[in-house]
């Protein structure tokens, strides 16, 4: 059968192939008129060499970044992915109570001084009491498996790292001082904005219409199925790597926890969400855009 | 071959000791964590098409570089008025960092096998250029004056004349060259492929599994001890049989 | 037939070699003495063809040789292939003429194992077994006893007699000068010049 | 000086060239996007933070690795029965692949600069050893054999018979070093810390901002050509001055 | 006072010396003559102390100079620290003996810049300006012009009866033997052996 192709970049047994796995597994692209290529990647970075390099035709990532290259005048498009966010940790024993605890200690945060969870932990601290995170403490930036090795190791104070993390810092004796969503709540943010998402040229998008309905009804299709089907998660076992029990029922519920509303994203929402990050990010994050430039996000 | 056999059983040992005295598996695996992962690694056979896409990468842009970066060195000793143009060429390609170089290969030759080699490739040349021509810089005049007076031909004073005096140079570039071209594979594969040991190495960091990645660097390693051990230094060897007499 | 017509050699400010103008014909052999840092090796670099960075005109013919001062070898080469290369001689060739300057049996040796003496022979043997037209000696038997020295002088008669090259001769021994000199010549001053001895031309061509 | 200067105008007008014939701004950004980005760093002083922190990274590193390399490369050379001991472990150490020394490091010594000065200066130490070595093992025995008779101390050996013959591995080893160490410190930053130009080149990369990864790049480009202008070259031209003169 | 009995040194499986005994006094003079690759730099390299792998027992003072049969300086330094940094002399000291030896001048050239000559002589000043218990001199006159020859050989006499060294010489120079050995030898053979010339003992200490 002559279907067309569809190419998903994506961290090798990182949690978008948990997704990629059982469309393919089940042949829910098969069922929406497609077929699902998996380039493996070995990180993000690559990833987006692969989209860049046009290697692959989709990514996941954050729509900040699609805000970004549509500033900056290249045309990509986003669609839902994911809500999940990370939080703050510290381990158990430590003295850390409230936010304001921090002051003059280290935090260690993954994914760089632009990464969401710490920027709206910033914005949260500052509107909730006054206190500049990024002033009043030390921030170490590094890679995520070593952010998780120094909150447990006690050589910083206080944690922030990806979501799949989370369950792997709590198993391991941390607990979460606060969490992005909460923080984002308070913020007076909607928590339901989905953060990560399939991002896609806009060429294809206008090209081949379909194919990306196809993949957006075969993502639903396979989160359907995770949600409800804890026997397809058993499937993906192998592929979380969880270390024990704990470690992958967090895993599971943090996934499903994830998995954003259907329907199309709030852009209300979203604008406010970025002109608070252009505030705190600046260029470097948003690049040349000043609100939320029209298009990120695919009509549902 | 047993000194060397008994020497890195010694480092081994040193290695195991350092990881019975951190006493922290997870983060500082001894051998007896890592070997039996590599064993299984290399029976299960789950490593070999990696350690040989790796070894085809190295070994393809390990020939060109040497090839290419030889050929520039000669050229630019041979020739210091093109050396004073073109040696700060030399500094920028040998100092644009190699994320750079790969990325840029991936975005315009496109994201395939041959990007990954010239993008290698392309780190590496300027090195053994520059290293090659210090070694030609050195090369003895009275010996260039023998040639001249006996009219060698230009083939002949390379192979007899100025190959023989830069084998220590060559040895070190290739040793060098080896070292870094691996380095520079792992990130070539880490940003646009999807098999090779820096592949693996790069996923089992993502998970933490230091493991995994020392049983995936272990596994080049000692590739590159064989390769030493049967091709280089016999080489290195021959070439310095002269001076042993 | 070699002809050298020089202006002046410097290197750098210093000047070492002023007008010189010679000619050797094919079986002469115009023997060169003078103090030690007169500029014979100079002289003779220039007349190889080896340093051209001169004042004048130099008109000498294709298949050259030369004893070099030193002796010049390539040490990752053994003796035999240190003949054999430069030259195009045959193996056999080669040791033929290593036999005849006392070094059968040596020919496996790496350069780095012979005697300075035994090395400076084999310079001799190379630039004897080429059969050259221009043959250029910077003092090639240095080093050597009276022994040896009386062989190779013999030897080297023999070739020049055979072949026939033009020969350039520098040493600072009046018995080998005496011996192969058809004329005669001495380098000296500051600037060095090379004045000829010609009463010596006389006596070698009667 | 004018020579270097108008070498390198011409290399930008290559890239110019080039970058107008791929007309892609975006993914192959020109001199006229990257340098006005560049200066635009430099005046606002943007840049110079990071800028100051890598050097010192390298500067520092570059220091003990060389120093210890060159040591440890005159150690082995001199002695052939202690190298054919740890030949194998320079092999292993040199082919351990800098992700992976950075990891460890950081875990074993913390996520701090000291942690990131030495990850970098393990990956350097054992190529500048291997350099090294191999000049050491082509030292001039008549030379050894006129100290021996004078009774020249060691020190004297090393100042006045050993480093001049080792000048061109010495520099080799120098210029081959700044490269592989600035690569190095690159990843570093990348992996755990907070400022140096690394930091913000993967910043710039992970926004997919080429034109910014590579006014980066320049940057510490342009300081390694002024490093090797004003430092390296006058070195290496003292110490190759006998044999010009 | 040195002494040395040697029962054998080879290289690889060729044995090059056989037994060798002997001994030199302060102020004499041994005068070591013998075939090109007889064995004689072997055996002043063996006396100097520089090849220590051999079969037998050296005695040797401690203050030592060799003039090596090339000239062995460092190229990478300036004629005058050649011989100021091997021997710890003054520059003056130095300057007085490069000038002895006949290069007054040049104390600031490289030794590249020299003819071979010249850079023999560096050598010699090297040795001399050092008043060492021990002076090997292995053919330290070769290339040089015969005048040249005769100055250094008064040198050589003077410096030896002023600081009474114990001199080891080898020459294949009949003159230069004659004028300066107080003793005479002869290495030949295969092993090479020394046989004293008792008759010019003799001679030379009437
Ligand atoms: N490394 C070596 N391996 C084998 N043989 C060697 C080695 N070095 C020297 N020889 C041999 O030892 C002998 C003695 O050498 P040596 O240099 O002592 O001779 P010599 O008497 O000084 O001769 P010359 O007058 O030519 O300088 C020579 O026949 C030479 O070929
Ligand atoms: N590169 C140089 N720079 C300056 N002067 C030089 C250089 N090379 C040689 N000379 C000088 O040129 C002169 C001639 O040198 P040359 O080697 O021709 O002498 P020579 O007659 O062969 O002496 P010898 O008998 O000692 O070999 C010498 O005085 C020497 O110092
Ligand atoms: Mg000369
Ligand atoms: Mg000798």
């Amino acid at each position: 059968q002559d279907l067309p192709v569809l190419t998903v970049a994506a961290l090798e047994g990182g949690t978008v192939s948990w997704e990629l796995d059982t469309i393919r597994h089940y042949g829910l692209d098969r069922a929406a008129g497609f077929t699902l290529a998996v380039m493996p990647v070995a990180g993000n970075p690559a990833a987006q060499v692969a989209l860049q390099g046009g290697a692959a035709d989709a990514i996941v990532t954050d729509w900040f970044w699609v805000a970004r290259m549509r500033a900056t005048g290249q045309d990509y498009r986003f669609l839902p992915y994911s809500k999940a966010v990370g939080g703050m940790f510290v381990r158990n024993d430590s003295s850390v109570r409230e936010v304001t605890d921090l002051k003059g200690k280290k935090i260690g945060i993954a994914g760089g001084p632009l990464d969401k969870s710490w920027l709206v932990l910033r914005a949260w601290a500052l509107q909730a009491g006054g206190f500049d995170l990024a002033k009043e403490t030390e921030q170490v930036f590094g890679a995520p498996p070593l952010i998780l090795q120094a909150g447990l190791s006690g050589e910083v104070d206080a944690a922030i790292n990806f979501w799949h993390f989370n369950a792997k810092m709590q198993a391991a004796g941390m607990r979460q001082l606060i969490s992005v969503s909460e923080a984002a709540q308070a913020l007076g943010l909607d928590p339901e904005t989905p953060l990560l998402g399939y991002v896609l040229s806009g060429k294809l998008v206008e090209e081949k219409p379909a194919l990306v309905a196809a993949l957006a009804q075969a993502s639903r299709a396979a989160k359907d199925r995770l949600a409800n089907d804890d026997a397809a998660f058993d499937r993906l076992r192998p592929l979380m790597k969880a270390q024990d029990e704990a470690q992958y029922a967090a895993l599971v519920a943090g996934y499903r926890a994830g998995i954003p509303a259907p329907g199309p994203v709030d852009e209300a929402a979203a604008a406010k969400m970025f002109a608070l990050m252009a505030v705190l990010g600046g260029a470097d994050l948003v690049g040349p855009a000043t609100a939320l430039p029209p298009g990120v996000f695919l009509p549902d | 071959m047993f000194r060397a056999l008994a020497s890195l059983a010694v480092l081994v040992l040193l290695w195991a000791g350092l990881s019975a005295l951190l006493a922290d598996p997870l983060r500082a695996p001894g051998p007896q964590q890592v070997l039996p992962a590599l064993w299984q690694g290399i029976v299960s056979g789950a490593i070999l098409p990696d350690l040989a896409a790796t070894l085809r990468r190295v070994g393809l842009s390990f020939a060109i570089a040497m090839a290419t970066g030889t050929a520039a060195g000669i050229a630019l000793g041979l020739m210091p008025r093109l050396d004073r143009w073109l040696d700060p060429w030399l500094t920028v390609f040998n100092t644009i960092p190699a994320l750079v170089t790969i990325v840029l290969c991936y975005l315009w030759i496109g994201l395939n096998e041959s990007a990954a080699i010239a993008a290698v490739a392309l780190n590496k040349v300027p090195l053994v250029t520059l290293m090659l021509r210090e070694g030609v810089r050195v090369l003895a005049p009275d010996l260039a004056a023998m040639a001249q007076v006996y009219r060698m031909g230009p083939l002949a004073r390379l192979h007899h004349i100025v190959l023989p005096q830069l084998a220590p140079h060559l040895v070190s570039a290739a040793r060098a060259g080896l070292a870094l071209i691996w380095k520079i594979v792992l990130v070539v594969e880490f940003l646009g492929r999807s098999d090779g040991i820096g592949f693996r190495l790069h996923l089992d960091f993502q998970m933490f599994d230091i493991t995994g990645v020392l049983a995936n660097a272990l596994a080049f390693v000692a590739v590159m001890l064989a390769l030493e051990a049967l091709l280089i230094a016999p080489l290195a060897a021959r070439a310095a049989r002269w001076r042993d007499a | 037939m070699i002809s050298l017509d020089l202006s002046a050699k410097s290197f750098g400010a210093t000047q070492v070699l002023g007008r010189v103008r010679l000619r050797v014909e094919p079986g002469e052999v115009l023997g060169i003495s003078g103090p030690s840092g007169a500029g014979k090796s100079t002289l003779l670099r220039i007349l190889a063809g080896i340093d051209r960075r001169f004042e004048g005109v130099l008109d000498a013919p294709g298949r050259r040789a030369m004893v070099f001062q030193s002796p010049t070898l390539m040490p990752w080469r053994r003796v035999i292939d240190n003949v054999t290369i430069p030259t195009g001689a045959s193996p056999a060739a080669a040791a033929e003429m290593l036999a005849r300057v006392g070094l059968a049996g040596l020919e496996r040796r790496w350069p780095g194992q012979l005697s300075l003496g035994q090395a400076r022979r084999v310079g001799i043997a190379r630039a004897f077994v080429g059969r050259p037209d221009l043959l250029i000696l910077d003092e090639p038997f240095a080093s050597l006893d009276a022994e040896r020295i009386e062989d190779l002088l013999a030897l080297t008669a023999t070739l020049i007699a055979e072949t026939r090259p033009a020969v350039v001769l520098a040493s600072h021994a009046e018995h080998e000068l005496a011996t192969l000199a058809t004329r005669r010549a001495r380098l000296d001053g500051r600037p060095a010049r090379l004045i000829e001895d010609q009463r010596e031309r006389v006596r070698a061509g009667s």
